[in-house]
């Protein structure tokens, strides 16, 4: 399983609809495959625990997902993302970037043609869930920042996450707050180097991160009370 | 190693290094809480040459920022340029020929090489020798007077255009780059090695100084020759290869002592990669246009894109945000040397004075690229 | 040498070569007053060890009018050079606030008392100076370093030995002092 | 009139004027020598050479005002460049350059010597504690620490010369070294035993550091460490203040290269039987300026924990354990 899959499953957990309906998908396919399986193991031997120890993963991410969709309703549109994630078709897929907000959800965009590889993007609370994801898979935060959808009304926060591995996987989460009361949770508890910086996308675009113990200016002056950054900035 | 720090509150005292200090090279100021010479707490201020560059961005068109990138990492400005090229490259969908791809790599590898020589000097100036200084800037020198033949400058480059770059190389450019590969080469293990590498001094000051173990550098975001002396195989050009890196044959030097020492050999080896990069480069360059047929005015699709080179100091990432318009609706810079100072803290914490400007030398700050 | 002292003492020309001297002895005298002066008025600690190091140096010469060159250049050496010196750092290691404390236990008493010591300190001094015989010509070499050491291991070597229990005393009151808080 | 009074007096106008143009031109020398070891060519604007580039820097640095900041200990950071001055000046006076070339005649010389430099170190402290600057602070507890460290291995070795000598007399030291290299305390093959002659020139080397780091030079400068304290007790100084640091500084310098000169090297003697003479000996302590300028230029600055740590751990035990042999082989060849 590539980086780029592993990664996804795992930022999965914050979206259960999704993944649970992923999961039955999956699950179907995964039957047919299991009888091929079958057959090939008989073939080769040596093959036989390594599907063992693959099956019994499955039945316990099945379980998961099960448990979780009998607590959220899977809705449509969810059904809808999850089928253009479609585990086959996902490499191919360039998906068009839409104007305005979106829907929650994770996207696997083309390395080649943008630059990152997940596109997660979440609930502003479920930053911090994402960061420890990320922490736990070996990801380092490469930079926070924001975008001012001053059309919208809306600040659009931005963390890349980046990973020293061979292969490559660039994650993205975004999340949208508020203009008029830009706050979003720290992840500073999780990554140590977002300290400075949330601090300098706090200096930007004015975004509060609460729970951050030190958020003073960092580039900015120190009695800086302007946010530069923000398209209705007039120096 | 050093001594545990004993905290007696009542004893310390606020030491301003910098804005102006002989060590932070530039207007770094770290609030250091002191206990005698140990430093109880060490607290990086930043910002005081600040310029807001993207905030310009956002101003001009695409090609307008051009100039600009330079003005951050002024030691290594072509991989700059090239950051920023890839970015806009990207987002346009601009092919770029390949003697084109060539030149680029040729000039960048040259710039870094004057990165880490001028890194070593003024490291070496850090830890008070003073000589070794102009040895390095003796063969700065010459690669400036090269690169100033194509570039027309000797900094703050603006040579790369989106499709290319400004102007082709020709064959005493070459010539000259062989020759003075030729001679980094005989100069590198007996004037920089034997006489500085090779140092009890050197070595004493630096073997076990600032130590920054792998999951620290993580945590921190730390790449470049900083995470590649903690022992992090991670290098763009390799990790995420861009332009036309993956046909040259070069290793990525990785040492895992975590110490002062082991990002000093990390560079020391690079100027060695490096130079091959080159020589391969020059050996294979291909004929052909420099520069693709772009239209003045770009108006790259709506999206964000992102765009990672390695500079001499790590990942260089540029996030572009375009809204279909002919200026960046938004472009982040991701400097390297922002994340790598931010383990400073914690690092220089219960370190000498000494020690800890050992240890700044060793993570090699830009200031004009840490505040942007 | 000698005869300039007494020379200079009986009120010789002041530009003589005597007079040189004499001038270089009240110098030395001044020193000693001045730097004891400074030493105990100043309320600045290091201005009081400057004052105590120009007194030593004062003392110093003392000893070389003295005839003892010897115990002169070793008064510069350890007291100028060493005490004073530790003295120093004794105060770079205290606590800076030593501004809000010191001498609160000033009572009316206590300016009386000092100078009642002090005057009896005084009379005895003066009334030993005054009844001593004073020998004007030391025996001679009597200060050289042949004669202290061997002095200090034949006659007085218990003395010797002493100091030195003092100075290991010293050294390891020192490493208690400098240890702590290191543990 | 006897001249015993007018000799001295005579002898400090002359060194006065001798600091002032050593300093000068030992400048003028280490730049050039640092313009040769960093392959350029140092000073050359200021007529040939750049010769007269000490007395345009000497004549800026007079010109300038001497600024006493706020905040500082004015008295002492006046007194400070002073006393950075006097003792190594004074010190000049009991060397003798050559046969009777000497201010004067000191019984106890070497001692004096030591006496004046220990309150040199006093210029340091003070200037650094009455600048008013942390860095200066640093700084003056460094030098402090350092001088106090070194000084013992230094004396301790000294006593090794004085008991081979029998002598604290800088002219008797250096008159029993006469008539050729093999006579010199740094290899007294042909004057002492050889078992001696062996540990000699360790003691040689544990003086040479000793003073380099004594008189606070690289890679022992640790009160001015550029690098780390700026310029450590001279920050807050300019014009003349600093400038009377710089020629203490060469003037410290002088004095060590002509104690080691004169202790180890046999001072104005001749090597290889040579007759001797005042030149002998100059050659010989341009010689030990040019190594510490060498030095300087060539290695990086060490750590002051580290420095301490040579001197504590390494050159205190080696210089006793010098100096008792030194007596053993006295008592027993």
């Amino acid at each position: 399983m590539s980086i780029v899959e592993e990664t996804r499953r795992a930022l999965l957990v914050l979206f259960p609809e999704l993944a649970a309906v992923e999961e039955e998908a999956r699950a179907a396919a995964q039957a047919e495959a299991e009888i091929q399986a079958a057959e090939e193991a008989a073939a080769a031997e040596k093959d036989e625990n390594e599907m063992d120890a693959l099956l019994a993963e499955r039945d316990a991410v099945r379980l998961d997902a099960e448990s979780a969709k009998q607590s959220v309703a899977a809705d449509e549109d969810n059904l809808e993302a999850a089928e253009q994630e479609d585990p086959a078709a996902e490499k191919k897929e360039k998906e068009p970037e839409e104007e305005g907000p979106r829907e929650n959800g994770i996207v696997l965009t083309d390395h080649a043609s943008r630059g990152t590889d997940i596109d997660v993007f979440c609930d502003p609370d479920q930053v911090v869930a994402a960061a420890g994801i990320m922490d736990e898979a070996g990801f380092f935060l490469e930079a926070i920042t924001g975008v001012d959808w001053i059309k919208e009304d809306k600040l659009e926060v931005i963390y890349d996450y980046n990973q020293y591995g061979q292969e490559q996987c660039r994650v993205v989460v975004r999340t949208f707050v508020s203009r008029t009361e830009p706050e979003i949770p720290t992840i500073m508890d999780v990554m140590p180097s977002a300290d400075w910086h949330e601090r300098e996308t706090h200096d930007f675009y004015g975004i509060r991160f609460t729970g951050h113990p030190n958020l003073i200016p960092i580039l900015l002056p120190e009695d800086a009370d302007f946010h530069p950054l923000l398209k209705d900035f007039t120096p | 190693m050093s001594v545990p720090v004993q905290c007696r509150h009542d004893e310390t005292f606020v030491l301003n290094l910098g804005p102006q200090h002989p060590a932070t090279h530039g207007v770094l100021r770290v609030k250091l809480t002191m206990d005698g010479e140990y430093i109880v707490k060490a607290e990086p201020v930043l910002g005081y040459i600040h310029r807001m560059h993207e905030k310009m961005a956002e101003d001009g068109n695409f090609a307008q920022f051009m100039p600009n990138t330079a003005r951050m990492d002024y030691l290594h400005a072509l991989a700059y340029n090239h950051g920023y090229c890839l970015a806009v490259e990207r987002a346009a969908g601009i092919e770029v020929p390949e003697r084109a791809e060539y030149i680029r790599v040729i000039t960048v590898e040259m710039n870094r090489l004057t990165s880490h020589l001028l890194w070593w000097a003024a490291f070496l100036l850090d830890l008070g020798g003073f000589s070794p200084l102009l040895y390095a800037f003796d063969d700065r020198e010459q690669i400036l007077d090269l690169l100033e033949r194509i570039t027309g400058s000797r900094l703050t480059y603006c040579y790369f255009r989106f499709g290319g770059v400004y102007n082709d190389i020709d064959d005493e450019f070459i010539a000259g780059t062989y020759a003075f590969i030729k001679r980094l080469r005989s100069r590198l293990p007996r004037l920089y090695h034997d006489l500085v590498t090779g140092n009890i001094i050197l070595i004493k000051r630096l073997k076990g100084i600032g130590m920054l173990s792998k999951e620290q550098a993580r945590r921190y975001g730390c790449t470049g020759p900083v995470a590649r002396g903690s022992g992090i195989n991670y290098d763009v050009r390799k990790n995420e290869p861009y332009s036309v890196y993956p046909e040259f044959d070069f290793d990525v030097p990785v040492y895992n002592e975590c110490d002062s020492m082991a990002r000093y050999m990390v560079r020391m080896d690079e100027i060695e990669q490096s130079m091959r990069i080159i020589e391969q480069a020059l050996d294979k360059l291909p004929d052909g246009p420099v520069r693709a047929k772009v239209p003045k005015i770009l108006k790259p699709a709506a999206g964000d894109y992102w765009a990672s080179v390695e500079t001499a100091r790590g990942n260089l990432g540029h996030r572009l945000v375009c809204d279909g318009k002919k200026n960046p609706y938004k472009l982040k810079l991701r400097s390297p040397t922002f994340s790598n100072l931010s383990c400073f803290g914690e690092v220089a914490e219960g370190m000498l004075l000494a020690d800890a400007l050992a240890f700044m030398g060793s993570l090699d700050l830009v200031i004009p690229e840490i505040d942007r | 040498m000698q005869s300039a002292i007494c020379q200079s003492a009986a009120g010789m020309s002041f530009f003589s070569a005597q007079g040189f001297v004499g001038l270089i002895f009240l110098v030395t005298i001044g020193l000693i007053i001045a730097g004891a002066f400074v030493a105990t008025t100043s309320t600045r600690l290091v201005r009081c060890i400057s004052g105590l190091a120009v007194c030593f140096t004062g003392v110093a010469g003392a000893y070389y009018f003295l005839l003892a060159p010897f115990v002169a250049m070793m008064q510069m050496l350890i007291y100028v050079g060493a005490v004073s010196i530790l003295i120093a750092f004794a105060i770079m290691m205290a606590t800076p606030e030593e501004g809000d404390t010191p001498g609160k236990k000033i009572t009316r008493f206590s300016g009386p008392l000092g100078f009642a010591v002090s005057a009896m300190a005084f009379a005895a001094l003066s009334l030993l100076a005054a009844t001593t015989d004073w020998q004007v010509f030391a025996r001679e070499g009597s200060g050289d370093m042949h004669h202290i050491g061997m002095v200090l291991l034949t006659s007085h070597s218990m003395v010797f030995e002493l100091v030195s229990i003092v100075l290991l005393v010293a050294i390891m009151g020192a490493l208690v002092i400098a240890r702590r808080g290191r543990d | 009139m006897d001249t015993n009074i007018w000799r001295p007096i005579l002898y400090l106008i002359g060194f006065m004027a001798f600091a002032g143009i050593n300093a000068a031109y030992l400048g003028w020398c280490e730049r050039k020598g640092a313009g040769r070891i960093q392959r350029r060519t140092g000073p050359m604007e200021v007529g040939f050479q750049g010769l007269l580039q000490p007395l345009a820097d000497g004549l800026k640095l007079m010109s300038k005002q001497l600024l006493v900041p706020d905040g500082v200990d004015s008295i002492l950071f006046r007194v400070a460049p002073i006393l950075a001055m006097i003792p190594a000046l004074t010190s000049m006076a009991v060397i003798p350059f050559a046969g009777n070339v000497q201010a004067r005649a000191v019984e106890l010389s070497v001692l004096l010597i030591f006496a004046l430099a220990s309150i040199g170190m006093m210029a340091v402290l003070l200037g650094g504690w009455a600048s008013g600057n942390k860095y200066s602070l640093i700084s003056a507890a460094r030098s402090v620490s350092q001088n106090l460290a070194y000084e013992i291995p230094m004396l301790v070795t000294v006593i090794t010369i004085v008991m081979l000598t029998g002598s604290m007399n800088l002219e008797e030291i250096a008159a029993a070294q006469q008539g050729g290299f093999w006579n010199w305390n740094i290899f007294p093959v042909a004057s002492h035993s050889l078992a001696q002659a062996i540990i000699m020139p360790v003691s040689f080397i544990i003086f040479f550091i000793c003073s380099v780091a004594e008189t606070n030079r690289a890679p022992f400068d640790m009160a001015e460490a550029e690098s780390e304290l700026i310029a450590g007790h001279m920050t807050e100084y300019g014009s003349m203040g600093f400038g009377l640091f710089m020629m203490g500084e060469y003037l410290n310098m002088v004095v060590g290269a002509c104690l080691i000169t004169i202790l180890f090297l046999g001072g104005w003697d001749g090597p290889l039987g040579l007759s001797g003479g005042i030149w002998w000996f100059l050659v010989k302590i341009y010689l030990l300026l040019f190594t510490v300028i060498w030095v300087r230029w060539t290695y990086p600055r060490t750590q002051i924990y580290k420095l301490l740590n040579l001197s504590w751990k390494i050159l205190i035990p080696f210089s006793l354990v010098n100096l008792l042999l030194t007596a053993a082989f006295i008592k027993v060849f």
